[in-house]
């Protein structure tokens, strides 16, 4: 590998990093009952939020789903407003309204987490016809998980971005298991990307999702081709949720030996690896340091934010 | 006043001419739904295709939840678009984009985005359409809180209001009456009333009816029956449901101390019951005996001319209910 | 062709004869103002619902859609009560509670014409998955328009009866229009049938649905697999509508000269013509002549039959 | 009282025992839902699969319209399908079955077919599940002619009224609250009641207080509040909103001529709305005060501890309400 690329990798660990380092806060925290409601965490598929949206500019949009702390990161949301709105603090992102499962920075193109499975698609294709109607050049990512794919609303989201020919990556996360179903249970027929191939996608390719520098040049690829005009694009990206569906899941379905294999996959170390064997192992624990001590604050920041006032509430329901 | 062109002569042209007039104000405004470039099935979008283009006026296909989804989505990255849900009985398949998504995303975000979104749709029975195509669920969508409720009974505010609706940065759902479609523009002033402000179409002191949609009309009609010679009816078109205008109605009730609010919505855990009660909780000790309402009965709208009848109100039925009133 | 091949065609000439004459019945009374509402008929499109109910027994189930008059007639329902129907009146099939969008004679395995596009799939694959556990041996056949395909009723019902194995016979009338929108111009991607096979479907096939001898040599096909428990199938039968989308319809978008050759396809004349050129022409003739003695009964059986009693409107609300 | 068991520990052991004697009862009972098998999220259907095998408790993709347009299919061809729509919120993904099919198809077929389905569902705010894990939407369902709606407070009920509605030949949504699950079935009598009959929990004589699901709870826990001490607080637990006990809610404010009707689901155009509304047109001129409601604010529920406890009734809120209905 060339000094650039390595520099992006080196990068691109920090942000999975940094993805790390949050999650692993965040579990800690609900264990400890500090973050209330419930909440999903996207530790061991850190490399495709780092990928997908290392790629991307402010203007492009993404949507994302109730595993979406991740992509939020990536795409350049504030950790410790993302913590303090974790904690349900008036300075979070959403000042306390949204949650884990709804954050979302709309400022910088950030449309949102979604609590409804497949909902967050449509939304991504009708962002990507924003941006081809306005002419921005910009386009919008669906992140969903592969649970998503046999909803209507899966199936009607595709249909209208080709026909559109909206400048829209549907990047499909397949961490193996839907809630406590493997969902290959779940799967008949064609692998997905035959199927997205059938809907008349100009490409869409199975990728390794732990691998970022696959990530992101299949991202790459696929943010060029919706910018030339010739959206949209699936990438199905394969991954393992390392941890259970929400924090607190026994996963008492999980197979043990398939989980340790999984667990040697790890994005992160992979990436570290990589920059070792290239002599800048520096970089790579320079990443994990930094992120510590980033995320570190983040959660000192949110804990120590106010809670919203309550009189507040009945705001910002009409415009 | 519609502000550039001619005033439109009936209903469903005041639908088509304000969409073309915002269209032509604001490049953002777009016309989304199953065969608008054709004009859907009343016409309603009649010529808009020929003038804006395609990209401004998108046949799709048959993919609701989607397409109201992408309305979602296009809204909250700058667009202003204007959807079609081309029978109100499809918001069935389509109510996660208006209410978990439409509705509620600008609270979920701490007021991070807005929704300038319409979603246009249609209701009206009494035309054996049948039990999938005949409801009136106004009601449903009232009580989730982020969304607008427009349902205007006269061509002049169905140009304000969907004027207005256009320009709000957040969603409304404009509910048209296909029954209304050909109904003419009434000569006389065009007083543009904003939404949540509701109009009074006929003065009286002795007993109130609220309305809207459709059953503005049939309540005027109903004045006439012989039933009511002689008594002071005011009539009163609540135009909007949200934003509610309360002042207006409790204003009447106070002068007339009896009250009916009419809707083609089935009765049971209907719209009304919100709006009797309302009125109840302020003027309890005012009013001359219990406000009523009057609804579709609790079936599903049958298809037979006889039963439909049985089942939707009208003039007479309305005629009836006041007259129990007054002699209650 | 052998004598009970051209047996079976005269049958299923006769079916079809008798949709004509009913939906021709059912445009001018529409027109004269004797039936309310409005209605969708099928006039061109005969073969399908001969040919697909004609493999059909009293036990296997059908959903259809707002153009359902001919798979009734063909599964069995009786033509003067569906006219007095459409007329609204007591002795209807749905003692006129329904109406033409909404015929239906359970009793018969008739579910129903549906007002909602797409909403008979998944009541079609339960009824599949009723019999699948019930051991029946029935089979559930879901008629559809091609308009329906983008919906996600329609993807979530394939992929329910592809998981659950169920005999469901997805029958996909391709009459080129929903509405007043040529079909193909929404269509985008490999053919339908491509797009079946990508979902598992053990078959997919798109044939000439207005040879009524194709419709049923595929349908018996796809029966004889539901049966044996390999199902569910897809087939897709082109043919072309010849009426506007409801009567009325002014049909201003429709190509003078396709029409005209669509046209020349007509199932009847060409079902006709196989059995004249076997020197069945009396047979033929029959056809016609009893469709048209009993539809003309059907239809004063209609206009004789009461209203219904508006004192029982809110009977049947609840069971 | 359940028929064959034990009597149920717990709410949700309710939920789980009564399905597994019904699907022992009766061969056609299937339950059908996202992780059926694995008992779902809060574990409610847990250890069926394990019992019948997954032709009977069948997990089901992210699918919910295909499914539950499945179950209604299925009830017409002869099951009884117990489909699960794993949050009430969920409903928006599959209204369509619901409201136009399974409440709908026995009428559109002059009473040609049966539907026996029962969608559980389950809700419950206050544990910031966010807005769209958090809603009450039963007025909603409660306003479709068809469809039956039960919302169980207690283990006996839950277990009553699961056994009635998987009987019942037409389509019952059945609400269970998630934080009810782990509620205790109380000692005492089992006095089955079956729906359609409200069960006065509390008697009293000063104000009646009228709630379902957790709100029954909480109006119990507000009569401790010292702002009511002495009061005579009559604590009605309507259990189900479709059948409506209208007779025990107008003999208990008859007596007690006040009343306040309490509920998780939103206040505006909710279903306390047509409850306070039918009392009031009965008992207008025996009542000492406007009936009154309170329910959740006009807002999307939520996400942070104190914004959600604002919108939110509880105990403090209904006593506060119920003092101010007794000094009106
Ligand atoms: C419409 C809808 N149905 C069900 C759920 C409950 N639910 C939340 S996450 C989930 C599984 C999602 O699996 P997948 O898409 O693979 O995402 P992952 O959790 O693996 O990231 C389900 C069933 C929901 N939120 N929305
Ligand atoms: C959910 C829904 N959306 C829209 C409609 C309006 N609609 C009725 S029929 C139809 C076109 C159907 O086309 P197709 O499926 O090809 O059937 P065809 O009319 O050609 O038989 C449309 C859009 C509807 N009934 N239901
Ligand atoms: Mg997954
Ligand atoms: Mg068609």
């Amino acid at each position: 590998m060339i000094a650039t690329e390595l520099d992006t990798l080196a990068g691109d660990l920090r942000a999975m990093a940094r993805i790390r380092a949050f999650e692993e806060r965040v579990a800690r925290y609900f264990r400890e009952g500090q973050i209330p409601g419930f909440v999903h965490v996207s530790i061991g598929q850190e490399a495709i939020a780092a990928g997908v949206c290392g790629v991307l500019t402010e203007d492009d949009k993404i949507t994302t789903t109730h595993r979406g702390h991740g992509h939020c990161l990536a795409k350049g949301a504030d950790a410790g407003a993302m913590m303090a709105e974790l904690f349900g603090r008036a300075t979070g992102t959403c000042r306390g309204r949204g949650g884990s499962m709804h954050i979302a920075d709309p400022r910088i193109g950030i449309l949102g987490a979604n609590g409804i499975v497949a909902a967050g698609l449509p939304l991504a294709v009708g962002a990507g016809l924003a941006a081809l109607r306005q002419g921005t050049g910009a386009v919008a990512v669906a992140f969903a998980g592969e649970g998503t794919v046999h909803s209507g609303a899966f199936h009607e989201a595709i249909a209208l971005a080709v026909l559109w020919r909206a400048p829209v990556i549907f990047v499909i996360e397949n961490n193996r298991f839907s809630e406590f179903t493997d969902s290959d249970a779940l799967w008949r027929g064609a692998p997905l990307i035959e199927r997205a191939k059938a809907y008349g996608l100009t490409s869409a390719e199975r990728i390794d999702g732990n691998d970022v520098i696959a990530v992101r040049a299949s991202a790459a690829a696929a943010a060029a081709a919706c910018r030339a005009g010739e959206g949209p694009v699936l990438i199905e990206a394969m991954t393992y949720r390392i941890h259970g569906h929400y924090e607190g899941d026994a996963v008492g379905y999980r197979d043990a030996e398939e989980f340790a294999a999984a667990q040697q996959r790890d994005p992160l170390l992979r990436s570290a690896a990589t920059l070792e064997a290239a002599d800048r192992a520096g970089d790579a624990q320079a990443a994990l340091d930094d992120a510590a001590t980033e995320m570190d604050a983040a959660v000192a920041f949110g804990l120590d934010a106010p809670y919203p006032d309550p009189a507040t509430v009945l705001e910002d329901i009409y415009a | 006043m519609p502000s550039a062109t001619a005033r439109p002569r009936k209903y469903i042209h005041a639908v088509r001419e304000t969409l073309a007039e915002e269209m032509e104000a604001d490049a953002d405004v777009v016309v989304i739904g199953i065969d608008v470039a054709a004009g859907s099935v009343y016409g309603a979008t009649k010529g808009l295709a020929e003038r804006f283009g395609p990209e401004r006026v998108m046949d799709t296909p048959i993919a609701e939840a989607g397409v109201v989804g992408a309305a979602v989505g296009a809204a909250m990255a700058g667009l202003r678009p204007v959807v079609e849900v081309m029978y109100m009985d499809f918001i069935s398949v389509c109510l996660d984009p208006i209410v978990n998504q439409a509705a509620k995303l600008r609270y979920m975000t701490g007021g991070g985005v807005r929704i300038p979104l319409v979603i246009r749709t249609q209701t009206g029975g009494g035309r054996s359409s049948g039990a999938q195509h005949s409801q009136s669920l106004e009601g449903m969508l009232a009580h989730v809180p982020g969304l607008k409720v427009f349902l205007p009974s006269d061509p002049r505010d169905v140009a304000d209001l969907l004027r207005a609706a256009i320009r709000d940065d957040g969603p409304v759902v404009f509910v048209e009456n296909r029954r209304l479609y050909n109904s003419p523009t009434p000569d006389g002033p065009w007083e543009t009333l904003p939404p949540g402000r509701a109009r009074i179409v006929a003065p009286g002191d002795d007993v109130t009816v609220i309305a809207w949609g459709r059953m503005v009309g049939d309540a005027l009609a109903a004045c006439q029956d012989e039933r009511l010679a002689g008594v002071g009816v005011e009539v009163i078109d609540l135009r909007t449901l949200v934003p509610l205008d309360l002042e207006t109605l409790l204003a009447s009730v106070r002068r007339t101390g009896r009250a009916l609010v009419v809707h083609e919505a089935v009765e049971g855990f209907g719209p009304g019951a919100e709006i009797a009660m309302r009125l109840t909780e302020e003027l309890l000790y005012e009013i001359e005996g219990p406000i009523r309402r009057l609804g579709a009965l609790q079936a599903p709208i049958p298809y037979s001319p006889p039963l439909e009848e049985a089942v939707l109100p009208g003039p007479a039925s309305i005629a009836g209910a006041v007259r129990a009133l007054l002699d209650d």
